[in-house]
């Protein structure tokens, strides 16, 4: 092999080392738990540490919307159709906000179990639907598979 | 092989004294056009340069000289036409070639804050071994003795060019490619480097150099470009 | 194929042959338009949650998936400008680069139209919102550089690594936003039948309304590069008789 | 006269401590950066607020960003006195792969420009009342993510070396780059405290050292003869 041959296998081969092992520690990162969003049954397992700043997503559970007349202190459920956790929110929240909906909440897990929001944000879901498939769905008791949010986020 | 001097129109290129027949040739370029900002600097441009030989090119400002010279050593690839090392195309002998190869630009590649001795021993180290003996003996020869630890924004442009020049005692390289090498050297700095051509040349070098200057060197042979 | 390769390379070549194409191109593109865009703002019943702000995925998602397109198809453009030196792909390369900050901003500013009505807010650091607004900053860096640089086929170069390098970068910025901060939805599959959600009275406007926007990207991509052949090969003899006539 | 030829690790080497040689020579140059580094992290809390618990909220991102913008800085000078007295055509035209002589520089100039940064990070850190638990991951997360900085930024001052007026275009072309190792070291240091995993991070981080270790120095070199041609 001529010399600069050699010497030009001997590059390609170092760089290609670098991204096999850089490919690797990806891999690695990727099993690891990095970015903090929790499921509401993560939640309810006490996966999420109390105090710990996290992120919580889930849908509105039906019926579990309460609002103070005076003030702007809200409270629902957060489900994923296995377990719920109560959220406590003070603040405006966003228009698409209603039971039934996906939201991705910020804030904390108290002592009790209440997750403290610090934000709301309603997340639509990817299905769209004209009102009357809606009503002849809801009709025909359609399950709530339909219009679930992923429990993990998309990546 | 294109022979040396062809007569194209545009081109005006003529040899001064006959070429060498035994010595065989180093490089050469067929057919080269070059074209710049919609401007042709040379079309249909061919040349040989042997061992031992010197070749010279000559033109007006801004008629491509540097960018030839820049073509030929593998900076500048925006031309067409063929470039052969001792009649095989340069990327399939890179480092044969870059090792064969001393290239001093219009900008001699001499730091400011470096001294001699430092500037010399990094571009000396791109290309091969040398002891700082090696280094203090060129830097005495090119007439820097007593500045070799001396900051180079200290010396005159003159002596920066010395500084470079001194690269041409040490390396064992074949083929040299000198832009402006004259430029700013003094009387004494002038017939120093011509003897270095000279002596470079008998020794079965080969030089390519861009200069107005009269170059005294047994085997000439001149280009004009533009 | 290597001979078409290097024909097509031919800026007049190419010239002349968009120049027969495009008419169709454009009268294709005004019907697929026309009809996708009465049927999605007039015809496309109204979500059972968003009711007609609904209506803004058919401009918002043909062009957000366009935006996509660009780094690349400049990074690909780009290495045939590196290997092959051929004009007519830096020429892409050129053109491309402000076309796809104009459909980047476009995906942008009528995301957060969408986004205002259903998240609630303007603009949210969200994963693929903040690696699209990275991408327009990425393609502003290269539109600056090559208005920066004098030299033609050093700009040209120049351009064409950085939309390589680029493009590599905008996988690596849309993963590591993805798991900074995610609300965005994920892609939507389509059902095929009309009691299902997202049935064809749905997606099928949104085709034809991504077929339209496709075919525009097309022909400005198009129209773009012949007039850059014009402009660098104006002293060139084919133009000059073109101008002519 | 034959001699020796010098192996492309001796190259390497010769390069790196030319390299560290005038940047010794060259003090201030080493300092401006360094400097830059402490006075715009200290504007941080004059800008926003003195209180303590705030600026500990932002005190991972402010470091970060502060290194971010000295390592720009810092980068112009890494190229420009080679390409304007002609050191970068002998380097181009060096036997030995550009690569490595690349790689050299961007060595040495992350020695003397990112290093004494991420040294003196936790004592900013602890001006700014960054939790102290978080003193150890905020300097291994810079030192892991500055060098990335330089490799990136090497890029970007090697395709604007010949340009005039390169200050900003610079800034442009590569601030954007260098999002991902930024989102990368604040979350670090923010989600660890927070209970993530921090071998996660730190193998994130180590992936984005290693493949631009890997490539970059290819795509700088590239740039580089664009530049001089």
């Amino acid at each position: 092999m001529k010399p600069h041959r050699r010497k030009r296998l001997g590059i390609i081969l170092f760089i290609a080392a670098g991204l096999s092992v850089s490919v690797g520690l990806i891999l690695y990162a990727m099993s690891q738990n990095i970015d903090l969003f929790y499921t509401p049954t993560q939640v309810a397992e006490g996966e999420a540490e109390v105090g710990q700043r996290i992120r919580i997503g889930g849908m509105v559970k039906e019926g579990s919307y309460e609002s103070a007349e005076d003030s702007l202190q809200v409270r629902f459920e957060t489900t994923d159709y296995v377990n719920s956790v109560p959220i406590y929110f003070e603040g405006i929240l966003p228009d698409l906000f209603r039971e039934g909906q996906g939201i991705v909440a910020e804030g904390t897990v108290d002592a009790e179990g209440i997750f403290q929001a610090s934000r709301v944000l309603a997340k639509h879901d990817e299905n769209y639907m004209s009102q009357e498939v809606k009503a002849a769905l809801d009709a025909a008791g359609a399950t709530p598979e339909n219009h679930q949010l992923s429990p993990q986020p998309e990546s | 092989m294109t022979p040396a001097t062809v007569d194209t129109p545009g081109q005006d290129i003529g040899t001064d004294a006959s070429q060498s027949l035994t010595s065989a040739v180093m490089l050469d370029g067929t057919d080269l056009f070059c074209e710049r900002d919609d401007r042709i600097l040379f079309e249909q441009l061919n040349f040989t340069v042997s061992e031992g030989q010197v070749l010279q090119i000559k033109g007006s400002n801004g008629s491509g000289k540097t960018t030839l010279l820049h073509i030929l050593c593998g900076l500048n690839d925006s031309y067409q036409g063929s470039i052969r090392w001792y009649g095989q195309a340069i990327e399939t002998q890179a480092e044969e070639f870059y090792g064969a190869l001393l290239y001093i630009g219009h900008r001699v590649g001499v730091n400011k804050v470096l001294t001699p001795l430092e500037n010399l021993r990094w571009t000396c180290s791109l290309q091969q071994q040398v002891s700082d003996t090696e280094l203090y003996r060129a830097l005495a020869e090119v007439g820097l003795r007593g500045f070799e630890e001396s900051q180079c924004f200290t010396l005159s442009a003159g002596q920066q060019q010395r500084a470079s020049l001194a690269r041409l005692l040490i390396s064992d390289a074949r083929l040299w490619v000198l832009d402006e090498p004259f430029t700013t050297l003094d009387a004494g700095g002038l017939s120093l480097l011509e003897g270095l051509l000279r002596s470079h040349a008998d020794a079965g070098g080969a030089v390519i150099v861009t200069t107005h200057h009269d170059l005294r060197v047994a085997d000439l042979q001149q280009m004009t470009l533009g | 194929m290597w001979l078409w390769f290097s024909k097509l390379g031919s800026p007049k070549w190419f010239y002349e042959l968009s120049g027969k194409w495009l008419p169709w191109l454009i009268a294709t593109m005004i019907l697929f338009l026309v009809i996708g865009a009465t049927w999605a703002l007039l015809y496309v019943p109204q979500d059972y949650q968003q009711g007609l702000t609904n209506r803004i995925m058919y401009v918002h998602v043909p062009v957000a998936s366009l935006s996509l397109s660009f780094f690349p198809l400049m990074a690909v453009a780009g290495t045939i400008t590196l290997v092959w030196k051929m004009k007519l792909a830096d020429m892409v390369v050129k053109v491309a680069a402000p076309l796809g900050a104009w459909f980047t901003a476009l995906a942008l500013a009528s995301g957060s139209i969408w986004g205002v009505d259903t998240w609630g807010t303007w603009w949210i650091w969200d994963g693929r919102l903040t690696s699209l607004l990275l991408q327009l900053f990425l393609l502003l860096g290269i539109i600056s550089l090559r208005s920066a640089l004098e030299d033609s086929d050093a700009a040209a170069r120049a351009c064409a690594l950085l939309s390589i390098v680029g493009c590599i970068n905008v996988v690596v910025i849309k993963y590591s936003v993805d798991w900074w901060n995610t609300l965005h939805q994920p892609g939507t599959t389509f059902g095929m039948s009309s009691d299902q959600p997202n049935g064809p009275e749905f997606w099928i406007p949104l085709l034809i309304m991504g077929i339209a926007v496709a075919l525009f990207f097309t022909v400005s991509l198009i129209l773009a590069t012949r007039n850059e052949i014009l402009e660098r090969e104006r002293r060139s003899q084919w133009v000059q008789e073109l101008v002519q006539e | 006269m034959n001699k020796q030829r010098t192996s492309t690790g001796q190259a390497f080497w010769a390069t790196l401590q030319r390299d560290l040689l005038i940047a010794y020579k060259r003090k201030n140059d080493m300092a401006n950066p360094f400097m830059f580094f402490l006075i715009v992290a200290s504007l941080f809390p004059i800008g926003i607020s003195p209180d303590p618990e705030r600026l500990a909220e932002i005190a991972a991102g402010v470091l970060w960003i502060s290194a971010l913008l000295a390592s720009l800085l810092a980068m112009d000078n890494l190229y420009r006195a080679d390409y304007e007295d002609g050191s970068l055509e002998q380097l181009l035209l060096s036997p030995h792969p550009l690569y490595f002589l690349v790689l050299a520089k961007n060595i040495a100039h992350w020695l003397v420009s990112g290093l004494p940064v991420v040294l003196v990070s936790p004592l900013i850190a602890y001006m700014l009342n960054l939790p102290s638990e978080s003193y150890m991951i905020l300097f291994v997360t810079l030192l892991l993510g500055t060098p990335v900085f330089s490799l990136l930024g090497s890029i970007g001052v090697a395709l604007t070396v010949g340009l005039g007026s390169r200050g900003l275009i610079l800034a442009v072309i590569t601030l954007p780059m260098s999002v991902p190792v930024l989102i990368a070291g604040t979350l670090a240091i923010e989600q660890t405290s927070n209970g993530a995993s921090l071998s996660g991070f730190l193998a994130i981080l180590g992936a984005m050292l290693l493949a631009s270790i890997s490539v970059a120095p290819l795509a700088s070199g590239a740039a580089l003869r664009i530049s001089v041609n």
